[in-house]
């Protein structure tokens, strides 16, 4: 049921590896008022599945799309640090081009074209890579081996599927540009606990595979820690603990508030007390 | 420093929700409105009423009927002008035919016809939205203009279907220099912002304004469509008749039908997109600005170059500048002037801290 | 406080719905008792969310008989549906982006503000005596949901939970009978799960409304739920208690996969 | 020096730019060579200032506000819709509001528009000179008109409905049959209209367009086989702009006018002479002599002689006069041929005198035709019906001054 | 009849000419969800350009106007022209827009309007010209002989034009990677940066196309009408074809074009006489109306998704 052993294992050889994306001290405004980011700083070695947790706003999509150059879209900008990938200094380039060197987002809420079919809209995902026909429907075959559901429905226009399909059409999407680190923004939403199982599998699969990379952000905390090597906790715009995923899971905070175990295992949700508030860490 | 909120609690929620709830809006505003009132009739030259504040203010008059439509309930129009040309035409006619009719009485049912006939056009927007019925609303605006050029009766069988509005008296005092026309104008237009700045903090307005932003929630959440987006219609339409009355009676006086033609429309449209959409302020600052900026591009240039330069040079000049700026402006702050305001606020009230 | 479960409020008889080509829903019943919380479940495209559409008569079904309250209804638009007491949230938030949070909910009243635009115009009397009661309401459920800081934020600058919340808080300011959850809880880490749980639950015990839920997460499901309906590719294949549900090998098969 | 200062509200932008830069550009010519030539009028400079209006009502009352303020003495926009924006102001603000070829007609009853000058001719009297033209040059006389089939084409606008009670009332006196076929503006786009008129088989076909409207008309006749030289246009379609457009299928066609073309004359003459040798033109040279650069020459030639009359009348020679003198001026011009000879202007514009009643001055109209290359005139100055035009100006002025509550003033006290 | 038939043919012809002009906005609606107010003003800047450059740069080199040469000359300039405009419209506006609301990127356009007039006149003056592209404006012979009816060849090969730059469109869009791009653009800008489409290149892809395409319309009605201003005004004569037809859709203009020019021409001649005519101002979008509320979104438009 779990892949324990494989996953430490990965994780101690790749540990030694030179970083492979690197997030140095960003600071994020948006609408020159709203300040987001206040230095997070963060690397995700090659080969390596790195999990960013924290609760609701607390920065992640943010950071993700400071790395993949989508925030200014969102009229965020980047005021301070810098991010590097394979050494080379990335925060100036535009999403094509960077999609070009394999880093590819995710993003939260699907973002399907709705007027396209699922079948195009995998194949804009190939946009910008220059390959044959058979290639591409060889890839096309690879993504609805993964996603059978995404077959059935392949033509019908995204915005007709239900919200479960159109998140795996977004997966799908980005795996079609067959990039080397997948920025992956709450993957798990709105999916079925099969699927969200699932969507893990293909995302260790094609960690050890094809030594793709990942970063995600993700709710679903007990999944992405026993998937990840390693992680960040995101609070209020700042990283506030780091570890490898076992430290993070052994840890007593962590397992409050991120898994919802306590000290008997888990407790039910009908029993959990209202007043109950989180400690905050202090950073 | 100046602009802090500190210590101002709200102990009751009828304080929370008065209409400007921040004692600082509160006094600016306040000190505008008596200055509008007051100062300005003392200091500013007939040029001013007549070519800049009276047309201005009319404009905002006319721009806040678009905003309640296109910017608080979502439906893009461009056939305000269409509508000013009702209640201008109207208005006229019920001065014309019922003896003894009071002017504001007039104006008011100007208005009124002006809201009928949104209805009518309205009507579509229950099937039809977005840039569709954009270019819908343009079947109002030609179709009113040519029903008004087409049927002498709406101009009384003047030979060139051009209107002049009768004199204007209120409670016998006889509306006739720069200054008056500009006050009357000024006591309409605020009457009618208070109005609409009311509308947009109650239900009426919050319906609106679900409807603009997602109109199957809407819907879901007990609003009826067709009632909010043809209350709008007819709310925005009564305010352009009124502008349009104002614009035929205290601005120009003679009125062909021409002049509210759809150059007019997209005037107003711009006016609340540079202002800021949904915003009551954003209407009066793109008035103004719409307004001015020709203007006053063409008297920059006049002082700058004088007649050295060719003159088509100049104007055409003017025109690229003004597109150039109109870019500028939506590429800066996509939401406004209004906007812009609102963040330079929210900067002194950090002040002098950036964040 | 005890929660009385009473008679059927809602009953759905063989409701057939499709789109097209694409069977959305076949022959569907179950029903719904008065005060209990009902959770639908099934894998992604099973139908669920097509369900509430049809309860709140945004989708008309083909086939079937759908009685509220006693009362049997072939077509309605949703905001007839609306005011019979039926609200909901959104499985793709569907908040009002350039409104306030306080503004959002309040909209959510608007079925029982009655004063028309004259009054609201001159905002003066009764037109302002009314915003101010209802004001008062929609503070209340503030205050329960606990979103008091962010009251004057507009919605789009919210993450994504708390703007779950506000839907929420939306669907409640209507004072519902029935409240119609589409994935309230997609996206949430644990703790604000648990917050969630509690909120609906409240809702459920004090005020007595009916729930219908529809969540991926089982741990949710199995603990709050009273009874489960399943749905694969627009069947029914399992309905009763979660325990029953939850060892119902069909229901793994299709849905739990082997984790649970 | 002494300066007399004027403000053009010109537009040089837009859809009408044609015209406006046009006229302006001529008038401010004939301007700057009275300046260069005589060094002003009577030692006065002669000092003008542009404001564009880009043809838009609004900008134009702006510019009228901002010359007043300057302290302007001649209004004249070019374009009726600010005439009419301005029209209830000039009185108040004592500045002469001139309409040449456009504007009120019924201005020309000066007892009720004391400060309104549709000076030269206006919309009415034209209607009316095309009906002469058509029945005395064209058929032979006036009889011949009757049982024949005029169409009139029109810009459907306040400005084409212009003409429609003139030549009811004539086809009623002179037996032809009208019909009144509408375009929408812009009117680029004319195929069902003229397939109409090819239904129709008219005699005539009155051209009352503007802009874009007029090639469009010529090359729409052209294909559906209607006779080019059958059609008669108003002076705002008989310009250049009006029928290069249309290449070839304008040969042949005739429009008003009431002013003549071509450089010969020797007040253009100058104007290259004094003004163009030295760069100091307006315009490109290629447009001097053109239709729109001499009208806007008649401007000139008016406004100056206004200035003169003016100075003389009020024995301000050698200082700047107000509008109010200038208004006294327009209301006593007197182009004699004499006079029009010594201006270098023969033949360039008619012969007019104006009056207390009369605020037109001549209502004759020139006709000309288009040889495929150049406007050649091919008529004398043609009359109007001068009674049947001032009945209706005289019924439309009273119909004013009643809604207005004006009282018209009495000529016979005038000065 | 012949009469009847007559018009029916006239408006049709007419009707692919504003279809023409309907193409543009269509294409940079489909490709980017913009409504390009300034495809009118790109219509005119484009004829104008042509005739500018054949009246001062090819006669400056000494090429006889009116001369094949001179023709490809003036076309090849400008068409390099409507490369430049679309790359600094691209540049300096549609960059800083990139997610924004659709009205705003509309009244975007409308202020880009203001400028390419400006510039345009600026560039070249604001003289009326007329405009040759040697194909004769007159009846068909053997039509006008055997069934006395008029139709224009000139008319006959504009509307040949306008067809085959249909049919090029709509494989491009339907069956090429970037027009399966740009439809991706379209519904969501932010979503097709993150996989790495490139805005920039489509876009200037797009406008490049609505320019050519706007240079094509503006000789088709530049040689009917001359070169003036009142070429942007072709812009509201597409307007209702474009609802009717559907905004996103390229073979929709064509039905469009030709259904409000049938009707058009046919309610002028038929219904005007009755009610004063000049009715073409607002017959059109009356007509388009009507057939909205059957189909909201025009007769071959994308329909809206909005779904709970
Ligand atoms: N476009 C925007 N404009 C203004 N503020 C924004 C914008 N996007 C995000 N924010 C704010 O930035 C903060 C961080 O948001 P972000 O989306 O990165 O959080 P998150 O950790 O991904 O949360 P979630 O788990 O809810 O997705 C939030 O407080 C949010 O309100
Ligand atoms: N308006 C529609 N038009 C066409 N097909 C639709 C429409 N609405 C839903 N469907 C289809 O019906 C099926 C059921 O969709 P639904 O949204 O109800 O699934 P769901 O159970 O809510 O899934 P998820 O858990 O992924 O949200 C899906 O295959 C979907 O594509
Ligand atoms: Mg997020
Ligand atoms: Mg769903």
């Amino acid at each position: 049921m779990m892949n324990h052993a494989a996953a430490s294992g990965a994780a101690a050889a790749q540990a030694a590896a030179a970083p492979y994306l690197v997030v140095n001290n960003v600071e994020v405004i948006y609408d020159h008022v709203i300040l987001v980011l206040k230095g997070v700083s963060l690397e995700v070695p090659k080969g390596g599945i790195v999990a960013l947790l924290g609760a609701n706003g607390a920065g992640k999509s943010t950071t993700l799309k400071t790395i993949s150059n989508l925030l200014r879209a969102e009229r965020g900008d980047v005021t301070k640090g810098s991010v590097e990938f394979r050494g080379e200094r990335v925060d100036q380039l535009t999403p094509n081009e960077l999609v070009r060197r394999g880093v590819i987002q995710v993003m939260e809420g699907r973002h399907c074209f709705a007027h396209l079919t699922i079948e195009e809209n995998l194949l804009t995902g190939a946009y910008t890579r220059n390959i044959s026909r058979r290639e591409l429907a060889a890839d096309l075959e690879r993504v609805y081996h993964y996603f059978p559901r995404l077959k059935e429905r392949r033509k019908s226009q995204a915005g007709y599927t239900s919200g479960g399909e159109q998140q795996m059409c977004a997966i799908g999407r980005a795996l079609m540009a067959r990039p080397q680190l997948i920025l992956l923004d709450e993957p798990s939403m709105g999916l079925a606990p099969q699927i969200v199982e699932e969507i893990f599998e293909i995302v260790q699969d094609l960690n050890t595979k094809e030594q793709v990379s990942f970063l995600l952000a993700e709710q679903n905390t007990m999944v992405a820690l026993r998937y990840a090597q390693f992680g960040y906790i995101l609070e209020n715009g700042r990283v506030v603990m780091e570890g490898t995923a076992e430290a993070l899971r052994e840890n007593e905070d962590v397992k409050e508030f991120y898994l919802g175990l306590s000290g008997e295992g888990r407790k039910s949700f009908r029993d959990v007390k209202h007043y109950r508030r989180r400690k905050r860490w202090l950073a | 420093m100046i602009y802090r909120e500190a210590g101002q609690f709200k102990a009751s929620y009828e304080a929370d929700m008065q209409i400007f709830p921040i004692r600082q809006d509160r006094i600016a505003i306040a000190a505008i409105v008596l200055f509008a009132f007051v100062g300005v009739p003392l200091f500013a030259s007939e040029y001013w009423f007549q070519a800049i504040i009276t047309p201005a203010l009319i404009f905002s008059l006319a721009a806040l009927g678009l905003n309640i439509l296109t910017g608080y309930a979502g439906q893009l129009s461009l056939g305000a002008a269409g509508f000013m040309a009702v209640g201008a035409f109207a208005t006229y006619n019920f001065m014309l035919r019922i003896d003894g009719m009071p002017f504001l009485v007039a104006m008011v049912l100007g208005g009124v016809c002006a809201a009928l006939v949104g209805i009518v056009f309205g009507l579509p927007s229950l099937r039809i939205k977005g840039f569709y019925l954009a270019v819908a609303t343009l079947a109002a605006q030609f179709f009113i203009l040519w029903v008004l050029v087409k049927f002498p009766w709406f101009s009384n069988y003047s030979a060139s279907g051009v209107i002049t509005a009768q004199e204007i008296v209120i409670l016998g005092w006889t509306v006739d220099e720069p200054v008056e026309k500009y006050l009357l104008t000024l006591a309409v237009v605020t009457v009618l912002a208070l109005a609409a700045k009311n509308l947009a903090r109650t239900h009426t307005g919050r319906a609106w304004m679900a409807v603009r932003d997602m109109d199957v929630a809407a819907e879901v959440i007990g609003i009826p469509l067709m009632k909010t987006k043809l209350q709008a219609f007819a709310i925005s339409s009564f305010y352009c008749g009124v502008a349009g009355a104002l614009y035929a009676f205290t601005y120009l006086g003679t009125v062909e039908p021409e002049a509210f033609n759809l150059d007019l429309s997209f005037k107003i449209l711009f006016m609340i997109i540079i202002g800021g959409v949904g915003t009551v302020l954003g209407s009066f600052l793109g008035a103004a600005f719409i307004t001015l900026l020709p203007i006053f591009l063409n008297q920059l240039f006049h002082a700058l170059f004088g007649d050295s330069l060719p003159p088509a040079f100049a104007s055409n000049v003017e025109l690229m500048i003004f597109g150039g700026l109109i870019i500028f402006f939506l590429i800066v702050e996509p939401h406004g002037l209004a906007r812009l305001w609102q963040i330079g606020k929210e900067k002194l009230r950090l002040w002098p801290f950036p964040h | 406080m005890a929660r009385t479960i009473g008679d059927v409020i809602l009953d759905l008889q063989n409701i057939s719905l499709s789109f097209g080509g694409v069977k959305a829903l076949t022959n569907i019943s179950f029903n719904v008792r008065q005060g209990e919380i009902r959770s639908i479940i099934g894998p992604n495209g099973a139908g669920k969310s097509s369900m509430l559409n049809v309860i709140n008569g945004v989708y008309h079904p083909q086939e079937g008989r759908i009685i509220f309250m006693g009362k049997e209804r072939r077509k309605m638009n949703p905001h007839e549906a609306a005011a019979q007491g039926i609200a909901r949230t959104f499985q793709n938030i569907a908040l009002f982006k350039g409104m306030t949070v306080l503004d959002n909910i309040m909209t959510g009243r608007n079925l029982m503000m009655k004063r028309n635009f004259l009054w609201n115009a001159l905002y003066w009397g009764p037109a302002q005596r009314d915003e101010i009661a209802h004001r008062k309401r929609v503070e209340e459920i503030i205050d329960f949901l606990e979103i008091q800081h962010i009251r004057k934020v507009p919605v789009g600058r919210l993450p994504y939970g708390l703007q779950k919340r506000v839907e929420l808080a939306r669907a409640l300011a209507a004072e519902p009978k029935l409240l119609l959850l589409d994935e309230p809880m997609a996206g949430m880490n644990v703790e604000e799960k648990q917050d969630m749980c509690r909120f609906i639950l409240d809702v459920n015990e004090q005020w007595g409304t009916t729930i219908v839920l529809i969540e991926h997460d089982m741990g949710v499901v199995m603990d709050i739920s009273d009874r489960v309906v399943v749905l694969d590719y627009g069947r029914k294949i399992g309905d009763g208690l979660p325990n029953e549900v939850k060892n119902d090998p069909e229901v793994i098969k299709a849905y739990l996969g082997a984790v649970y | 020096a002494a300066e007399q200062y004027m403000g053009l509200p010109s537009y040089r932008v837009g859809a009408y730019a044609a015209g406006g830069s046009g006229i302006f550009g001529g008038w401010i010519d004939y301007m700057q060579m009275i300046n260069e030539r005589d060094g002003g009028v009577n030692g006065v400079k002669l000092v003008w200032e542009e404001c564009e209006t880009e043809y838009n009502n609004a900008r134009g009352v702006e510019c009228y506000e901002r010359f007043k303020a300057k302290g302007n003495t001649f209004f004249s926009p070019l374009s009726t819709g600010i005439t009419y924006s301005v029209l209830d102001r000039v009185a108040q603000d004592k500045i002469p509001l001139v309409t040449i070829g456009y504007g009120r007609s019924d201005a020309a009853d000066g007892r009720v528009f004391p400060w309104v000058f549709p000076l030269v001719t206006h919309y009415w009297s034209q209607a009316s000179a095309m009906i002469n033209f058509i029945g005395k040059e064209k058929l032979g006389s006036m009889d011949q008109l009757k049982g024949k089939k005029i169409v009139l084409l029109y810009h459907d606008s306040a400005y084409g409905k212009e003409p429609h009670e003139v030549l009811k009332r004539l086809s009623q006196k002179w037996g032809f049959e009208l019909e009144l076929i509408p375009v929408a503006h812009p009117g680029n786009e004319q195929q069902s209209q003229w397939l109409q008129i090819r239904q129709i088989r008219p005699d005539f076909v009155i051209l009352w367009g503007w802009g874009v409207m007029n090639p469009t008309a010529l090359s729409t006749a052209k294909r559906t086989g209607f006779p080019i030289d059958k059609i008669i246009g108003v002076w705002w379609a008989g310009a250049e702009e009006d029928v290069i457009p249309a290449g070839n299928a304008s040969a042949g066609y005739i429009a008003a006018g009431f002013n003549a073309v071509g450089d010969q004359h020797p007040v253009i003459q100058d104007i290259k002479k004094y003004v163009y040798a030295k760069g100091k033109g307006n315009l490109d040279p290629k447009r001097v002599g053109s239709v729109y650069y001499n009208r806007g020459v008649v401007h000139g030639i008016i406004y100056v002689e206004a200035v003169r009359l003016a100075q003389a009348h009020f024995n301000k020679k050698g200082q700047p006069v107000t509008g109010e003198e200038i208004r006294w001026a327009l209301e006593h011009l007197n182009f004699t041929p004499e006079r029009l000879k010594q201006l270098g202007a023969e033949g360039f514009l008619p012969v007019m005198q104006t009056s207390c009643m009369d605020h037109e001055g001549a209502g004759v109209v020139k006709f000309q035709q288009w040889d495929g290359s150049k406007w050649k005139m091919i008529s004398d100055w043609i009359v109007p019906d001068r009674v049947l035009v001032r009945q209706l100006v005289e019924e439309s002025a009273a119909k004013y001054a009643q809604e207005k509550g004006i009282t018209p003033r009495d000529c016979s006290k005038e000065g | 009849m012949t009469f009847f038939f007559e018009v029916l043919i006239a408006g049709l012809l007419s009707g692919m000419l504003y279809a023409l002009v309907a193409l543009g906005f269509v294409l940079i609606f489909k490709a980017s969800g913009v409504f390009n107010f300034a495809q009118g003003a790109m219509v005119y800047f484009a004829a104008l350009t042509f005739v500018g450059v054949g009246e001062k740069l090819l006669l400056w080199l000494g090429w006889a106007p009116g001369s094949f040469a001179s023709f490809l000359g003036s076309l090849l300039v400008t068409l390099a022209a409507m490369v430049v405009l679309a790359i600094l419209i691209e540049r300096f506006m549609l960059r800083g827009l990139v997610n924004q609301p659709l009205i705003t990127l509309f009244m975007a356009t409308i202020g880009l309007t203001f400028f390419i007039d400006g510039l345009a006149q600026l560039v070249w003056g604001s003289n009326v010209r007329g405009l040759d592209i040697g194909i004769a404006d007159e009846p068909v012979i053997w039509l006008l002989d055997s069934a006395n009816m008029l139709v224009s060849k000139f008319d006959l090969t504009a509307a040949a034009i306008a067809a085959i730059l249909v049919a090029l469109l709509s494989l491009f869009f339907q069956y090429t990677k970037t027009g399966r791009a740009l439809r991706a653009v379209a519904d969501d800008h932010q979503a097709a940066l993150s996989i790495g489409v490139p805005l920039e290149r489509i876009w200037v892809i797009v406008w490049v196309a609505a320019g050519v395409v706007a240079l094509v319309a503006g000789l088709i009605w530049g040689a009917r009408n001359g070169v003036q201003y009142a070429l942007s005004f072709t812009a509201l004569k597409a307007l209702p074809v474009l609802i009717l037809g559907g905004f996103t859709s390229i073979p929709g203009a064509i039905v469009g074009g030709l259904i409000i020019g049938a009707s058009e021409k046919l309610a002028e001649v038929y219904l005007g006489p009755y009610v004063g005519g000049g009715i073409d101002s607002w017959f059109p979008y009356i007509m388009a109306l009507a057939f909205l509320l059957i189909r909201p979104e025009g007769l071959f438009g994308e329909k809206h998704i909005d779904r709970v």
